[in-house]
């Protein structure tokens, strides 16, 4: 290929949590591989742990006369104005899962499905349970979490099964382990649990194992963490299921960001990667047992 | 050698304590210097512009931590008290319906008075409660933070008028002389802080309070008014941050001004204000609060750090520059 | 005789400022030797250079005929050297028990024993003359208190030189004389003994040499026999001191400022009456621990007390000090390190501190006003500072007092309390603050002192109220002024029967 | 002879300093009945038990903040130091392929070790760096939070082994006489606390030392020495607290220990320790801790307060629980 100089930003979130981990580290070995696949291609990837240091990251991204931005926004009410000044600059603009405000910002969409992901986990839950109480551990309150709540419970609407507590557990096992070990006090009959995310409910199935409670017929989690896909690949009856929500989006968007430098034709438009239900048949598409996450 | 109860020799002590007020200056243009070699797009005017422009929320925070530690306080919930300020603020920009000078007028009234309840409500509980700062502090971080969770639903809270937003943008992005706006509303702020603290009678009350509150007492000090006042300007200082801080992102969500306590208070002891009180060092504070957002640049401009390091290599300058402000002062 | 401890030629300066020169005193063993000299003549410095807290810039220090160096207090306490501060040096979170074992803990098993302690506290204690309660936490012990424990402190192990530095400042005549009993004792057992004392009579009573400081040069070192308290006086000041106490103003009136009907401080004070004149001077006196703090604490609103106040003809009720100073009263605490002195502060400030308002011109203080006033305050309160910019902390213990005097008399009051106003100040200095307090009442204010010096309440007041445990003993009038009507009063036996009681003869 | 004291006033103080070491345990006592009215599931046993077991961690953690803070110190970097450690731990067991006590041992060891070492690395910044210990352990907490991100690669360190596992999970998981393992620790650990703080010359020194330094230095005491043991206790508390800590989950995170020094600062003050140092009550601090981990159980157990209001509440709680304390004894 011939020589030339691109330098691709790359903005996402530090590696607070396994589910951003994985951004991390799909960020990280894509930029190498890209760097090796195209000669004059410089990738630089900054992390930052909220939205106003997103923002701060993105003016010391241009700082360094980026061409294009790939951006996996904290907050897309927060981060509309920053990433267009960052347009403003004439770099062209790739973003991640979280759509800004104003889309004509953005000149590639790589979309996660938040309301997807809260939508198949609540058909799931009408669909096989029918009928029951469940409890339901939220994450950290932001957009994306809210998305995700309001869709399951659009989902079960009308369906047998009823929420019984929700709870923010931060997305975080230690918190989802409390919060669950409270919830087996105050509940006499759980039938099944949402934890929203992998991390929370490798936390709820300690609580419930050492509570020796045997009523609660169930845990759905979410984001493919590769130990909860391998639970379901095994036939775990505690984790019949897994929600798709892959921290490779990140290596998605990188890619085609590259593409519209290095490949003739210019890469515009939305590429969705929709929530998917891991079940025992297709577990093994959905394992990396590299990835950290 | 023993140091005596006193700190000795007149004449060396006063060069010392210029020195001392000096130090953060030095430790700031040893970081210039180490930036500037990492990378030469540092020592842009637009970059050290943008770094100094998004410091303004910490340091005038700041400055209002500087007159509470000062006293012998402390307000762990200002990160919190900032995100429910800047809720609130845009819900009453919202709840007009135009987009004109009067709604920014409003929603700006409603911030300050919002957060100066705050500190009031911080101050009261600290000085008639007689607890300790640190757990009323952070208690009512934990009511200010749910507060605005609740508000928000969990989810964001954003100015939806987009005209309203257009004509807020140049409180944060525009610039007076080439100076950018933030950056002239922490001058300001810090220029009234100093004022205040060096040149009234209630900055006098302050630090007197702070060095020993028995002699402030016997002085005649009303204490608790002070105490309560000190809060309030926290809470000033807060609101007047959130003035600037909602034209750049436009919206506060839950994990708004998340650890933003943590950055003032660093930002006060960077300066050279002591945390058991005693010593206010307006100054100092703005160059701590400067000092932190030039680190975090400098790392996002180094690019031999690995992202999972980033933390490390920030928490190591931060020691770094103590270390040298230290022996700055010990060395003459 | 060989000297334990020789002091030769020894200068201090803090930055330019020299304030020890060219000193040099020896030590022998099973001496009491006093040392005088005005406030700031360097009296704590020079011993703070023999105990090891600071080291000297010129000159060196023999031991037993040796040149040493102390390291720090610490080795010149291995050396068998120690030192009584002027000021409070104990923790005041740790109890009196822990405070004096601070260091050197006894141990058993590897753990603390406290019952140890607390007895060997407890049987020191009792031979210093008090009743302190070894697990009392010091931050609760009056000064006087607070100094026996120190006291304490130097004496429980077993030393060659021990230095006192003002040790009876804040003592009764009758803990003095037990601390004089233990100096002949450790005299007898041939310990030096250093010792500062602006209290003349008392280094005529236990010194058997004397050497006089001023402005930090030797002026003179004499054998006790033949010297007496005035000469001391003269050799300090450089003039003739014969007369201490000024004449009483004629100008006590029959014009009442101040009432006071049964006032109660609880857990200190009860149904305690009062009458202030204009023009007066009215002395307070009683033991350490009677109570007097407290009352006018309590009546300035610096603490919770009840009772009816009554100021020219209307009933007050003061909140804090504030109100106090705004209707003319206030109050000068014993206690000046504590409460009455920011020490990490410069003199300005501190000076300024408790009438800034006439410092404020507009919103802002003028500074220049304030270094004038400064200027004044050095000046009309001889407080002997070499520099300006010390702080308050840095000042001499004497010089401390008169910055606090100088500091209240800024609010320019009407009626003015002054706790122990001579404390720590040396001869010279007392004389002038007796004439500026008489000054006071010739003016027509109203002055209350609340002393512990008999000697100063008889010379100065027109009138002494003694109390006694909390209460009114009784009032002592200017005709009857004596030292045996107060003690009577303070202590409800006459001096002689007291002497008795002392000494077991009862 | 002088009479000095009102007869009945030393009986009276005596009294007195009971209430305020007792005042903690009041607060826990309406707590708790707090609790029993609100849900009848709150008295159960098991529900006690999970609260105070999940209490350990944090518990044992604040009695070594107790040394840090009773000598006048802080320490902010213990929550990243126990995600470090926890880390390191399972990594060296991971490493081991056999799941032996042995494998077991060699692990604790190692994570005993490696926050003994942290400890003593804060102390050592602390001591000889003479930096104020917030600025030293807010860089720490900064330097080990980054390492445990870079050792897990952003990811999770999870104990491969699941006999190893299995083998270790009664740590956490199982009882003896029906006290569960944690409480057990926590206890031995408050204990062994005590008897240090309370009855060695060492712990003498701690609170002499946080009372006043020029005092502790000129008796003797060897002060940096102390003062670097403070840190290294805590450094050891963090260890244990670890060696609970990863047979629950049996891994560690980037997010593992987050916010565990405000924790187990609160808990060391609700515990009647005075932040600026002088006085230590380890008892105090473990009923502290109890008291944070039961407000949230009695938040996740009542029924009338929306998830978005938690955090207000628990703040609230905490402010009256103090409350309670002050006027109990202010009261007497
Ligand atoms: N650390 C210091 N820095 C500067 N000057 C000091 C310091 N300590 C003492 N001085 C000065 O040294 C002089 C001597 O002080 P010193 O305390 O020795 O006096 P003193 O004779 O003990 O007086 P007093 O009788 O009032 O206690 C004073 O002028 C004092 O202000
Ligand atoms: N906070 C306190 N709690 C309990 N007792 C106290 C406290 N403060 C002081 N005391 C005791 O109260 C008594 C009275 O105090 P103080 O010595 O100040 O009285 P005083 O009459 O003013 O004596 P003087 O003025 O001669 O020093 C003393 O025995 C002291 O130990
Ligand atoms: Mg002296
Ligand atoms: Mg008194």
């Amino acid at each position: 290929a011939q020589q030339k100089n691109v330098t691709i930003g790359v903005s996402i979130p530090a590696a607070t949590h396994g589910w951003t981990g994985g951004a991390v580290y799909h960020a990280q070995e894509t930029a190498k591989a890209l760097e090796k696949m195209h000669p004059g291609l410089k990738v630089i990837v900054k992390t930052s742990p909220d939205g106003a240091s997103q923002a701060n990251a993105l003016d010391d991204l241009t700082a360094q006369k980026i061409d294009a931005l790939v951006v996996l926004p904290f907050n897309s009410d927060e981060l509309t104005d920053p990433v267009r000044q960052v347009k403003n600059k004439g770099v062209l603009v790739t973003v991640i899962d979280r759509g800004l405000k104003d889309p004509s910002i953005q000149d590639i969409y790589v979309a996660g499905d938040n309301p997807g992901f809260g939508r198949i986990a609540g058909k799931y839950f009408a669909d096989t349970l029918k009928q029951g109480n469940i409890v339901v551990l939220r994450g950290i309150p932001t957009v994306l979490d809210d998305e995700r709540v309001t869709n399951f419970e659009k989902a079960i609407q009308g369906s047998g099964v009823k929420i019984l507590d929700r709870q923010y557990a931060n997305w975080n096992r230690d918190d989802a382990f409390k919060v669950m070990q409270d919830f087996l006090s105050k509940h006499q009959k759980i039938d099944a649990v949402w934890a929203a995310d992998d991390d929370m409910a490798l936390g709820v199935l300690e609580a419930i194992r050492q509570a020796k409670r045997d009523d609660i017929k169930f845990v759905v989690g979410g984001a493919g963490m590769k130990e909860m896909v391998k639970r379901v690949m095994d036939g775990d009856k505690m984790i019949p299921v897994d929600v798709t929500y892959p921290p490779a989006l990140v290596a998605t968007a990188m890619h085609v960001t590259a593409a519209n430098f290095y490949s003739n034709a210019p890469m515009r438009g939305t590429f969705v990667l929709n929530a998917q239900l891991i079940t025992k048949d297709n577990a093994k598409d959905h394992y990396f047992p590299n990835s950290p996450f | 050698m023993t140091e005596t109860v006193l700190p000795t020799r007149a004449e060396k002590r006063k060069f010392k304590m210029d020195m001392r007020a000096l130090s953060p200056f030095i430790a700031l243009i040893v970081l210039i210097i180490a930036g500037a070699l990492i990378n030469p797009d540092f020592l842009t005017a637009s970059n050290l512009l943008n770094v100094v422009t998004r410091s303004a929320f910490i340091a005038i925070i700041a400055v209002g931590a500087t007159f509470v530690i000062a006293s012998g306080g402390l307000d762990l919930s200002v990160g919190s008290m900032a995100a429910l300020t800047a809720g609130v603020m845009i819900l009453t920009l919202n709840s007009q319906g135009s987009a004109d000078m009067g709604t920014l007028a409003l929603g700006m009234l409603a911030a300050i008075a919002l957060s100066a309840a705050c500190g009031l409500a911080n101050g009261l509980i600290v000085t008639f409660g007689r607890i300790e700062p640190f757990i009323v502090t952070l208690g009512t971080m934990g009511i200010f933070r749910s507060l605005v969770i609740w508000l928000a639903a969990g989810g964001t809270i954003t100015i939806r008028n987009l005209e309203l937003r257009e004509l807020y943008r140049p409180v944060y992005f525009g610039s007076v002389f080439g100076i950018p706006v933030p950056i002239i509303a922490f001058l300001a702020v810090a220029s009234i802080g100093a004022l205040i603290l060096y040149r009234t009678s209630f900055g006098r009350h302050v630090v007197a309070l702070g060095s020993n509150e028995d002699v402030a007492r016997y002085s005649g000090v009303p204490i608790w008014r002070v105490r309560t006042l000190t809060y309030i300007i926290q809470g000033i200082c807060v609101g007047i941050a959130v003035l600037v801080y909602v034209p750049r992102l436009g919206s506060a969500t839950p994990t708004t001004g998340l650890l933003w306590e943590l950055q003032a208070i660093t930002a006060v002891v960077i300066g050279g204000t002591a945390l058991k009180g005693g010593i206010g060092r307006v100054w100092g504070t703005v160059v701590g609060a400067v000092i932190l957002e030039l680190v975090a640049n400098i790392m996002v401009l180094s690019n031999f750090v690995s992202e999972f390091l980033v933390g490390a290599v920030q928490g190591a300058i931060i020691i770094i520059a103590m270390l040298v402000q230290r022996s700055v002062h010990r060395g003459r | 005789m060989d000297s334990v401890l020789r002091a030769e030629n020894i200068s201090k300066s803090f930055g330019p400022i020299e304030v020890l020169s060219g000193i040099s005193l020896d030590l022998r063993p099973g001496e009491v030797h006093a040392v005088i000299g005005e406030n700031g003549a360097g009296k704590s410095t020079l011993m703070r250079i023999l105990s090891g807290h600071l080291p000297p810039t010129k000159g060196r220090l023999h031991l037993n005929g040796h040149p040493i160096t102390f390291s720090d207090p610490v080795d010149a306490e291995a050396h068998g050297i120690v030192l009584v501060h002027q000021e409070i040096l104990l923790a005041p979170d740790l109890t009196v028990a822990q405070n004096l074992f601070l260091g050197r803990e006894i141990k058993r098993f590897g753990f603390v024993d406290d019952k140890a302690m607390r007895e060997r506290a407890h049987s020191i204690l009792q031979e210093l003359g008090t009743n302190i309660d070894p697990d009392r936490e010091v931050r609760h012990l009056s000064i006087a208190d607070r100094q026996l424990v120190q006291i304490a402190r130097a004496l429980l192990v077993p030393h060659k030189v021990v230095a006192f530095d003002e040790p009876t400042a804040v003592l009764t005549p009758i803990e003095a004389e037990s601390l004089f009993e233990i100096i002949r004792k450790l005299r007898a057992q041939g310990v030096a003994v250093l010792y500062i004392s602006h209290r003349l009579n008392e280094v005529k009573a236990v010194a058997d040499r004397v050497t006089v400081l001023r402005d930090g040069r030797h002026v003179a070192t004499r054998d006790i026999e033949g010297l007496e308290p005035l000469e001391m006086a003269r050799l300090m000041v450089g003039r003739d001191m014969s007369k201490l106490y000024p004449e009483k103003p004629a100008t006590a009136s029959e014009q009442t400022v101040l009432t006071v009907r049964d006032m109660a401080v609880p857990g200190f004070v009860e149904n305690a009456s009062l009458t202030l004149h204009r023009g007066e001077i009215l002395g307070f006196g009683g033991l350490i621990g009677a109570g007097r703090t407290e009352l006018f604490e309590a009546l300035v609103g610096l603490r919770p007390g009840h009772g009816a106040i009554t100021l020219d003809g209307g009933q007050v009720h003061f909140r804090d000090a504030r109100e106090a100073m705004a209707a003319g009263i206030v109050y000068l605490s014993e206690d000046r390190k504590g409460k009455g002195l920011l020490l990490q502060q410069n003199l300005r400030i501190n000076l300024s501190l408790a009438a800034l308002d006439k410092f404020t011109r507009g919103s802002f203080i003028d500074i220049a006003a304030e270094e004038t006033a400064l200027d004044g305050a050095i000046k009309d309160f001889d407080i002997r500072t070499r520099s300006r910019d010390l702080l308050a902390g840095q000042l001499s213990g004497g010089n401390q007092q008169k910055l606090l005097l100088a500091k209240m008399m800024l609010l320019e009051p009407r009626i003015v309390i002054i706790d122990e106003p001579t404390r720590g100040v040396d001869i010279g200095t007392k004389e002038q603050i007796y004439r500026f307090i008489a000054s006071l009442a010739a003016e027509g204010k109203a002055v209350v002192v609340i002393s512990s010096e008999m000697q100063e309440l008889i010379g100065l007041c027109h009138r002494v109220v003694v109390m006694r445990n909390g209460r009114v003993a009784g009032e002592v009038a200017q005709s009857d002024l004596s030292e045996d009507a107060i003690v009577y009063l303070a202590t409800g036996v006459h001096e002689e029967r007291a002497a008795e009681i002392a000494a077991g003869h009862a």
